[in-house]
């Protein structure tokens, strides 16, 4: 066939996408908000739910004090490590409230804050910290699933678990928390990439918290926010305030609402900031100037909330004193039930490896139980 | 459904038909990866899954292994009991970080309260002239990390036997198809085959009082020719069919071994830190006095997957196998 | 301290950022383009480079045949197996002549089309899927990358060669490809993101072929298109009508030039069609209907180049049958070459697994070298 | 630079000053991974490069170690020597495809064209009290894995030699640092600190006639105690430090075990399908007629690492090790 034989040659050509082509969705989706959506000291904070905000508060001094005792409980070795969210506790409390009974939580390593505040015991949420066996509560029973060391990992997992919820029809949300560093992993882009496929009843929550470890956002990436992320795997992105936790709230919820409701899945990055180091055993002069940290300290999450509030007429002193009070009470339950040290019976090394022992493990078994029969006699 | 008498089926369409049974019985089983919708996989071991159970239980996935696998931890955690498959062998390497730490810990993790029974298809092995990437037998990093059971079928009817056995276990289970075996035949009844009960049980394939050859998957054929050709050279070679990596079964093999006094492993995976170590370490622990000579291993070379032209140079083969058991220190 | 002393309680809260978040760019980067670029059969069209265009075309010409021989290559036992590039060779081919000498090539295991428009050898290029040596060639020498199977995989490695590259001050720019289906590799993510952080000289060209096998592209992605996902890393995307070598070629000119000049990675999605099935061995009746294969075929990227240049005089007559001609001399010495069976040494198995052979490894030679040795004198 | 005597050093500023010397030595060395910056690398090994070499030489990269590991073999493609960090055993495992499918392959691919002269660091093992993740004794995988160097130093001085000859190598090299020893201090000439020529050859760390222990890395100082310990019981044992499992210096070892004819091999990766099984297996096969008693293993146990409070069960102590060195077969 020449050309002259062809049809339609040259200018009769209609640019036209080629066949099968069409975009996924009818437009972009909506972009990020351009500066981090406030709620606190804005007009939007009429709005706020004065018993709602009342929850955080208390839950926000809970937080802030069960940091400070965990610190502590470092500092007198009744806790091998602990990464601290002290700053970030508006985004912890946030987490864990917008979530309904049966929903499920996915904790970074950072986020036993989220767990307590969940309603977890703080000593149960502790257990991996202190030393102890990797995960202190039963996942099923609370709907929280085992903190996640290796960054990034459990995202896949909420995206699998809320889809299973959803094929038998079960009324599941599962929120997952990151952070800004764990955006990098090659797990983070396939959950929220399955996520979208699947159209899973799933929240992602970033909480850019400015380093990962040492290691700054700006060498962490170059998009415009993490928030922006979303656009790639067609869902929304909202950038949120992270110390403001009515605002955090607010966002979270609606996510929640759509994911509950069928929407799919939305990609939520909260900027905060890790006031303290990476972990007790971090020295963050290192990397960071003391000034940043400072004008941080300035746009506290606590503070932010209780000036809002009992400017508002909806907290007042009576209100701060009873949260300090029950923050105290906590700490003080943590502090006494930490000091007692844990019983371990090193005969668990072999119970849960598999539903039934192997004849190796037996055999290892035998063999440490005879050692330790020895040296209880000796 | 007719009733098949007894008659010739191939590897694959006993896993199909493991597949669909367990399926079939079992709401809560479902069968995710790359392909294996429409197409029924690569291989077509799926063949059919979709349009029996929809795609809701019979999944195309997105293209990306960690989040196959890490999907199916969450899966299981909600009480789900998925079937990953791995396209291939290397495919399963991007999976790795949520295999050993998540898939093989979760259990011990949780003190039992958060059991994953997911079960991981891996076709594995060369002899099917596969280029790059194709013909792993990635077995070593598997029975390497605790928490997993290492499953792997040489027969039409294990095949069946054992991935029926491998989806109900509690546990998280590497079921490695030997590729190269997918299209063996054999005679076996469809219409009521068979389940093994548990995982874990080796089998004496061929009785013999010479030596031992231990070996699983895709190197029991090769075995059992050899085994045949050795009569002329005047050996009789009992063979032991492993089944499965994890759990080990030591006793079928010790009792074997102390009766022939002397082993060989064959196994396709590079020698060099391979499960054949582990087999010939723990036999000669076991049976030190027993043994005529040491335990010998003919094994894939230590380099990477041949290229498919070169191959059957690495592969153990039946010549290889009689040198060795030549090796055995006969004269003593 | 009670909320009565905090200073500018309430009201006086500024709705401004926290101290230390910008967004990382002033804006968002541009926003793919809504409809794949378009040259051929446009006003664009006007400005052709007829130079180029001949060369585009006879590039083209010889890709078809390429593929036809390959093909057939396989029905003879002399090809283990091959993926076709049926219906891709605009992008093929403009990704090969978009490059500079000194650039350098990252293709898939697809992409040996590429590799034999940039010149190489097409035996070579074809040695890994004959079942011959994994490559064929020595990347360094031609500046193309062993071609990768697993999928994705290559694209860190485009990262890191571009980056060294430009840290030892070379002009060096690398061009990755990747298929739609690639994209949803972690390995993807995280080289997009070091790309745009280290500003490396890269470009990223994913082919959308519609399909990953038998997946297509609405089970992999729910983004609007492939393009987007550049967003979330802080690089320009682009979307070209994959069949349209003009469009494809400017547009990866334009991206290159970016690159060479210091403005960091770009992600181009390419919407194309494969005709043929994945590879010889798979049946592509099961997963996609004849019909969409053929609407596909009338928007050929061959017959819609040699329309537009015989419309517009650029080429004749005699420029075709020059083509045709220059492709069957090509095929001819293929199918030759690829006819007499290529000689391995077996004893290269061991050759190159170490810089020096480990004793076990010189030990495990001499048994192969014996049985060789044996089954000669046999 | 002013000249430091022989002082006390600990390994980790041996190691630190092993890439200092490097990159100095050595334009094309980089040296990245997360943290190794202005931290210094969680363990602070890499303390002070960034400001000797500036943050092109001494990279803090995105969070990812697939990547990490990919733009260094592009890198390395294109003629530099990474030297990556992994910031723990555990890390690593997302970097798995890319090490194996990639780094480990690349020279083999391309026979020989193509060499990739990176050094990757894994600090591993336990007995630092880590919380899960952060104690994997990851060896096995490693080792299982042909195309790669398995290095690991159990003194001060050897983590300056072998970390200096691992970067000098043209082979991919995983360097595992044991993260107990990093604090471990020794006499050490800072001012003219010796490489060590090459990789592969293991050390007799102790000389002894009554049984052989086998051992690398974290387990080295253990078996030195131990082996100090069992002179009480009337045992003189030997101690062969491998200071690299690949290559695995078989003629130090079996030459050894031959000479005592009993061997036990230590360490605390998992047993099952871990380094001693290849290393037992190879051993018996050389040496079995100089065997009195089979080679015993002392490791730890085949479960996921446990928690701190628990680690001290899991882990090879003196205690153990003698009980081993007892089932030796004595009375034979
Ligand atoms: C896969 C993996 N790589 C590396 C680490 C080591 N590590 C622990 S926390 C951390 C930084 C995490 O930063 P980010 O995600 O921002 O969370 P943040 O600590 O700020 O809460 C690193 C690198 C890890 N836990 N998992
Ligand atoms: C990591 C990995 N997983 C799976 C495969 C098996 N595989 C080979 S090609 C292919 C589909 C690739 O689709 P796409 O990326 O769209 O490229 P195309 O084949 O269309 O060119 C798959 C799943 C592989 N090669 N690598
Ligand atoms: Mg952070
Ligand atoms: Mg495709």
């Amino acid at each position: 066939m020449t050309v002259q034989e062809l049809p339609g040659a040259g200018a009769s050509y209609r640019p036209t996408p080629p066949p099968s082509w069409r975009p996924r969705t009818q437009a972009a989706p909506l972009l990020p908000d351009p500066e981090p959506h406030r709620v606190l000291g804005t007009p939007a904070a009429e709005k706020l739910d004065p018993e709602l905000m009342r929850r955080c508060y208390a839950e926000l001094v809970r937080g802030r004090r069960y940091n400070a005792q965990a610190t502590a409980l470092t500092r007198q070795g009744r806790l091998a490590v602990y990464p601290s969210t002290v700053g970030q506790e508006a985004c912890e409390v946030a987490a864990a409230l917008v979530l309904a009974e049966q929903d499920w939580l996915f904790p970074s390593y950072r986020d036993t804050l989220a767990a307590v505040a969940r309603g977890l015991d703080p000593v149960q949420a502790l257990t991996l910290l202190r030393g102890d066996w990797h995960t202190g509560y039963d996942p099923r029973e609370h709907r929280i699933a085992p903190l996640s060391t290796p960054l990034a990992t459990q995202l896949p997992h909420a995206v699998g678990l809320a889809h299973a919820a959803r094929l038998r029809g079960d009324d599941v949300v599962a929120l997952a928390m990151v952070g800004d560093g764990g955006t990098s992993e090659g797990d983070f882009h396939e959950a929220l990439n399955f996520a979208a496929v699947w159209q899973a009843p799933v929240v992602f929550l970033v909480q850019n918290n400015g380093f990962a470890i040492s290691v700054p956002l700006a060498k962490q990436t170059a998009a415009p926010t993490l928030a922006h992320k979303a656009v790639g795997y067609g869902m929304p992105g909202r950038l949120v305030d992270g110390n403001d936790v009515a605002a955090v709230h607010e966002v979270l919820a609606e996510a929640v609402q759509r994911a509950r409701t069928g929407g799919g899945p939305t990609l939520v990055e909260a900027i905060t900031y890790r006031i303290d180091a990476h972990t007790n055993a971090d020295d963050a002069t290192r990397y960071r100037e003391d000034d940043e940290v400072a004008a941080w300290k300035e746009h506290d999450p606590v503070e932010l909330l209780e000036r809002e509030l009992t400017a508002r007429g909806i907290l007042d002193e009576a209100g701060i004193e009873a949260a300090k009070e029950s923050a105290e009470t906590m700490a003080a339950a943590l502090r006494e039930r930490m000091n007692a040290d844990p019983v371990l019976d090193p005969m668990d090394l072999f119970a849960h490896v598999y539903s039934e022992q192997t004849g190796r493990l037996r055999e290892q078994a035998a063999m440490l139980r005879a050692e330790l029969d020895a040296e209880a006699e000796a | 459904m007719t009733t098949v008498a007894v008659k010739p089926a191939t590897m694959a369409q006993a896993l199909g038909r493991a597949l669909r049974d367990a399926m079939a019985e079992d709401p809560t089983v479902h069968v995710m990866g790359e392909d294996v919708g429409a197409l029924g996989g690569v291989f077509r071991i799926t063949d059919g899954l979709v349009k029996e159970f929809g795609e809701e239980r019979c999944t195309d996935t997105p293209l990306a292994e960690a989040g196959i696998l890490g999907a199916a931890v969450g899966m299981a955690m909600y009480g789900l009991r998925p079937v990953v498959e791995m396209q291939f062998d290397a495919f399963a390497y991007p999976a790795f970080e949520q295999l050993i730490s998540h898939v093989s810990r979760m259990r011990n993790r949780t003190r039992g309260a958060m059991p994953l029974p997911i079960t991981i298809r891996v076709p594995y092995g060369g002899g099917i002239g596969g280029v790059e990437h194709h013909s792993d037998s990635s077995e070593a990093y598997y029975v390497a990390t605790p928490g997993l059971h290492v499953v792997t079928p040489a027969t039409v009817e294990d095949a069946y036997g054992l991935l029926r056995a491998s989806i109900a276990s509690d546990d998280p289970v590497v079921f490695l198809e030997p590729k190269r075996l997918y299209w063996s035949k054999a005679e076996w009844n469809a219409a009521a085959p068979a389940a093994v009960p548990g995982i874990g049980k080796a089998l004496v394939r061929r009785a013999g009082t010479s030596a031992t050859l231990i070996t699983y998957g895709p190197s029991l054929p090769v075995c059992l020719e050899a085994a045949e050709a050795a009569r002329e050279e005047g050996w009789d070679l009992e063979v032991v069919d492993l089944r499965s990596l994890v759990p080990f079964d030591e006793e079928t093999v010790i009792a074997s071994v102390r009766r022939t006094g002397r082993a060989v492993v064959v196994h396709e995976a590079n020698g060099f830190g391979g499960p054949g170590a582990e087999i010939a370490a723990r036999v000669t622990e076991r049976c030190f006095h027993h043994l005529e000579a040491p335990v010998l291993r003919v094994t894939g070379f230590d380099i990477p997957y041949p290229p498919p032209m070169l191959e059957k140079h690495h592969l153990p083969g039946v010549d290889r196998i009689l040198d060795t058991v030549a090796r055995l220190q006969w004269e003593n």
